[in-house]
């Protein structure tokens, strides 16, 4: 098998599974059915992992660049396979997996569920790989249509308006993509990367307010499915209704992969520099923003769903300064916040449906609600400890190492006290929803609410624990290599080794300090007036006409200040 | 000749999105899409006036009418 | 009221102008369309292909890649939009209540169900010629495809007037169960041709075949992926499109 | 010129009807119109180039450019696929609270 066709693989085996379980759709049920989507989900979920391994040896040669079945370079779609591609690949497939095993114990289940997940895991490779600016609208559509009918197979009413905001706010978005692609187009008469670089390189004004307009268009329409400040609106509903397994996917992986696209587009274009300094700024802005938007929150899950924007700030932070080693430390963090945020959502999520309530102040007693449901050893309760502490940054889980990284970036800068800020702010919240494990109140109301007795029917099975012990494993063990795993990561990005560990004594103090500092919040936040501006937070209107004016808003801010550096 | 027809194609547009009967409003769409068809026919442009036809003005249509079939067909706001 | 009216058209007007701002630079400026990708196409582009048709040439050999993701796109909205519509609860009979044909009252419905049902056949026919002759003229396997659906919905309407004796029952055969299997094998055909190499390997397979026949097979191995993937693409939007609309109109139910 | 005004004038109709109508249908359709819009100008601005559609066959035609075709097929499939999820989830949407006013239905779901 030649290099191309190995690099295709991680896009293709996925697929194959998917028409396996479509296969198995078409038979309605039975043992063969079963088989065939069992088969498909192995397929595509386990079998593309043999790949990766397979081109390790040839990504850490430096990659490779070709065109889908060695089309004319002028005309077909151009894919590079580097170490980026092997990372994001690797990323998706972990969260996409642990999800997966999830979803057998508490659904959605069935082949239809299967075949758009695995579909979905496929566009995830094929965004990771792209070249080509159509291929990446093909990609973003596939990732964004699936992600739709995902969200809305919780069948909540919630879900399905949160599906629509997000399908009609993105397409829109999309439609934007599509002027931003003709303007390039039209200047540079290619679609794939390098040949719309060379070309602008040749033209005397580099493409002019052309270039600059498309490069904001294609910038803005992907930051949606990043979710930074602005166009975050449409992320807390369809993250928070979403059933538990597809919200750890699109946390964990679906707001990464695409901003990580952007990266290696903008790396091509000639305002992609300040266009990826502007939205890093954004992200610094969204890492504050949203934790306290967090913190005010009193559904567990809507909780978890405000820290995936903070933390993608962080991520867009670090990633916005472009060089390879801030690059390196951008993808630790998304890494790291995939396999604690998935274990977030899916401890919690099993926890609030074992209560059979989500609110944040009133669930209590929840590791005798995991007894009752047959979770004897309370794996989800460590499950859940390992994730918080993962998020507050406390050593030695792995949020500490790519925390601490990110801050070394921006040392002595405001960006440096807003991400410490965000950090205890974040601290503070996690205390917040770990009160769900105090006792309960005697007599209070939250007994009736099923925590006493009446639990509603949830067993906790062997999948769901081995998916989230899975992933705790992993966040302890990136945790205590962290070393190792930063001077991989590192290596594969083509950025020069960090100087020093992630456990120094600074690292340490500092992590005293956000404590102290957030339980401090902590004890403002469930004050009285803490709740009460909590609930003012909670209550400000949204709407779905505002969530366009964000768009638009964020589109014009950028191309004026594209325009301004051009 | 194109941009009469465009102009008839903003236009019915324009009533689409305006139309307090959704029914009336599909109609309008189904006409943009028969209309944008004869501009790409007229552009050069079979292929794309052939699935314009057949997704946009048959397709999709069918879909609408479906849709408010089984809501309601007034614009209430 | 009126003020809500009046902040409502403020709103818009404010969107169009942002959104106007940003894009007049790119859509109203004079810079000349590039030719050179034209120019490739037109002198490569049947080499390379086979197709005459240059749309086609791009469409399902070197963007090939672009329309697998269509496809699935399509595979995704369509799957996803049934199963919502199949699971809400307390859904009425629309099989009684709904459906097209049944909205005119009962004289008009049996005459339009019955030539819907005479109809079918060629219907059917025209949409296979679109699919399978994709390469030479305008058409190919998506519009094709579309064509064979309503094909598939006639037969759906003529057998509501009268059962399946009215046509032939080898194509009234066409129930949900039967559209998702075509489905699936469809798409597991268009997936097969779409893997890097597969295409290559088709058309040495139809040259050899063909050499062992004594046929000079030159051009049809040239262009035979491309007919393969419009015939899968065809059958697959086909059978996607037929059982949404299938389902519609409430026949979801066998 | 009066070409790629009308285009954007379309868009512009596409994209204010998303944002000041609060019926999900014609919020639908307002990304179908939206979405048709780019595709006008696509093929319209491709076809500048030429005069003959791109169909080999015959000598000495100016075929105009056959790759935004290909792309806005795509496109128009795209489309239709959203319309069609969209469309199904306002029928979900309806089916529960009764209204296609999409504040309205906000509102409800806030009360919940």
């Amino acid at each position: 098998m030649s290099d191309s066709e190995l690099a295709m693989l991680p896009v293709f085996l996925p697929l194959a599974g998917a028409a396996l379980s479509l296969l198995a759709k078409a038979l309605h049920g039975g043992a063969k059915a079963r088989a065939l989507e069992d088969s498909g989900a192995f397929i595509g979920l386990a079998l593309p992992w043999a790949a990766l391994a397979a081109m390790l040896p040839r990504v850490l040669a430096g990659g490779v660049s070709f065109t889908v079945s060695g089309w004319s370079g002028a005309i077909g779609i151009a894919q590079r396979f580097d170490g980026l591609t092997w990372l994001v690949d690797v990323l998706g497939l972990t969260g996409a997996g642990a999800a997966y095993l999830y979803s057998r114990g508490n659904g959605p289940k069935g082949p239809l569920f299967t075949t758009v997940y695995l579909i979905q895991a496929s566009a995830l490779a094929m965004t990771a790989a792209t070249a080509d600016l159509f291929n990446l609208f093909v990609c973003l559509e596939i990732l964004g249509l699936a992600s739709y009918v995902l969200v809305a197979s919780s069948e909540k009413p919630g879900a399905f308006l949160a599906a629509f905001s997000y399908l009609a706010v993105s397409s829109a978005a999309m439609v934007f993509f599509l002027f931003g692609l003709f303007g390039f187009y039209r200047v540079t008469g290619t679609l794939s990367y390098e040949g719309i670089q060379a070309a602008l390189v040749a033209l005397p004004d580099g493409g002019g307010a052309i270039a600059t307009m498309s490069t904001a268009c294609l910038a803005a329409a992907i930051a949606i499915r990043v979710a930074v400040m602005p166009v975050y609106g449409w992320l807390p509903d369809a993250h928070a209704l979403a059933p538990h397994a597809v919200s750890a996917i699109l946390s964990g992986v679906l707001i990464k992969t695409p901003l990580f696209a952007l990266g290696r587009l903008l790396g091509y274009l000639p305002s992609g520099q300040e266009a990826m300094a502007l939205i890093g700024s954004a992200g610094v802005v969204t890492a504050l923003a949203a934790v306290v938007v967090a913190l005010s929150q009193k559904d567990a899950k809507r909780l978890l769903a405000y820290h995936s924007i903070s933390q993608i700030g962080y991520v867009v932070a670090a990633w916005g300064l472009g060089a390879p080693a801030a690059m390196a430390a951008a993808f630790l963090h998304a890494f790291y916040h995939a396999l604690f945020k998935g274990l977030l959502f899916l401890s919690v999520g099993t926890i609030t449906d074992a209560a059979g309530t989500r609110n944040v102040y009133e669930l209590r007693g929840a590791a005798g609600t995991l007894g009752k449901s047959g979770d004897r050893f309370r794996l989800v309760g460590v499950a859940y400890a390992v994730g918080a502490l993962s998020i507050m940054a406390l050593p030695p889980l792995n949020g500490f190492a790519s925390k601490n990284a990110i801050g070394y970036l921006f040392k002595g800068g405001w960006r440096y006290w807003a991400l410490f800020a965000a950090g205890a702010c974040t601290v503070a919240s996690f205390l917040k929803l770990s009160m769900i494990f105090l006792p309960a109140r005697r007599g209070a109301p939250a007994d009736a609410a099923g925590v006493a007795g009446s639990v509603p029917g949830l067993r906790i099975g062997g999948t769901m624990k081995a998916s989230m012990l899975i992933l705790a494993s992993l966040c302890v063990a990136t945790g205590l290599f962290a070393d190792a795993t930063t001077a991989a990561v590192s290596r594969l990005l083509g950025a020069p080794p960090p100087a020093g560990g992630a456990f120094t004594a600074a690292n340490l103090l500092k992590a005293l300090q956000t404590l102290a500092l957030g339980a401090a919040v902590f004890g403002l936040a469930m004050s009285k007036p803490g709740k009460r501006l909590a609930a003012a937070i909670r209550g400000r209107p949204r709407s779905f006409a505002g969530l366009v004016m964000a768009f638009l808003g964020g589109l014009a801010v950028l191309a004026a200040a594209l325009a301004r550096f051009g | 000749m194109i941009e009469a027809i465009l102009a008839i194609v903003v236009a019915a547009s324009i009533y689409a999105i305006l139309a307090r009967d959704l029914l009336h409003g599909v109609i309008a769409l189904s006409v943009t899409s028969v209309l944008s068809a004869s501009i790409f026919f007229l552009a050069s442009a079979p292929d794309v006036a052939i699935t314009e036809a057949a997704v946009g003005a048959g397709l999709s249509t069918i879909i609408f009418v479906w849709a408010i079939r089984n809501t309601e067909r007034t614009d209430r706001s | 009221m009126r003020r809500g009216k009046l902040l409502s058209a403020a709103t818009g007007l404010a969107a169009a102008s942002l959104a106007l701002a940003v894009l007049a630079p790119v859509v109203m400026s004079d810079v000349d369309w590039p030719t050179a990708a034209r120019d490739t196409i037109a002198a490569d582009g049947y080499a390379a292909t086979g197709a005459t048709n240059l749309v086609s040439a791009i469409y399902l050999g070197y963007r090939a890649f672009d329309t697998l993701g269509e496809t699935i796109v399509l595979l995704v909205a369509l799957a996803g939009s049934v199963a919502l519509v199949a699971s809400t609860p307390g859904r009425p009979d629309l099989d009684r209540d709904g459906g097209p044909a049944d909205s005119r009252g009962p004289g008009h419905t049996d005459i339009i169900n019955v030539i819907a049902g005479k109809l079918a056949p060629i219907v059917l026919l025209f949409g296979t010629y679109v699919m399978l002759y994709g390469h030479t003229s305008p058409g190919g396997g998506f519009q094709g495809g579309v064509v064979l659906a309503s094909g598939v919905i006639f037969i759906a309407i003529g057998r509501r007037a009268g059962g399946i004796g009215r046509i032939s029952p080898s194509i009234t055969a066409f129930g949900p169960r039967t559209l998702s299997v075509i489905e699936a094998i469809a798409f597991a055909t268009v997936l097969a041709l779409s893997f890097p190499g597969s295409g290559a390997a088709l058309a040495g397979l139809i040259e050899a075949t063909g050499a062992s026949a004594g046929v000079a097979a030159k051009g049809v191995a040239a262009v035979g992926p491309i007919i393969a993937l419009n015939i899968g693409i065809g059958l697959k939007v086909g059978s996607g499109v037929a059982l949404l609309c299938v389902m519609m109109l409430g026949g979801d139910q066998e | 010129m009066i070409r790629r005004l009308l285009v954007l004038a379309l868009f512009g109709t596409g994209l204010a009807g998303l944002v000041t109508k609060r019926n999900l249908i014609k919020k639908a359709y307002a990304l179908a119109i939206m979405n048709s819009a780019i595709v006008i100008l696509f093929v319209l601005e491709g076809a500048a180039i030429g005069s003959d559609a791109p169909l080999l066959g015959g000598a000495g035609k100016l075929f105009v450019d056959p790759i935004p075709q290909a792309l806005m097929l795509t496109a128009i499939v795209v489309g239709v696929c959203v319309s069609a999820l969209a469309l199904t989830l306002a029928y979900r949407l309806y089916r529960h609270f009764g209204t296609l006013d999409i504040d309205e239905i906000k509102r409800r779901i806030g009360h919940e």
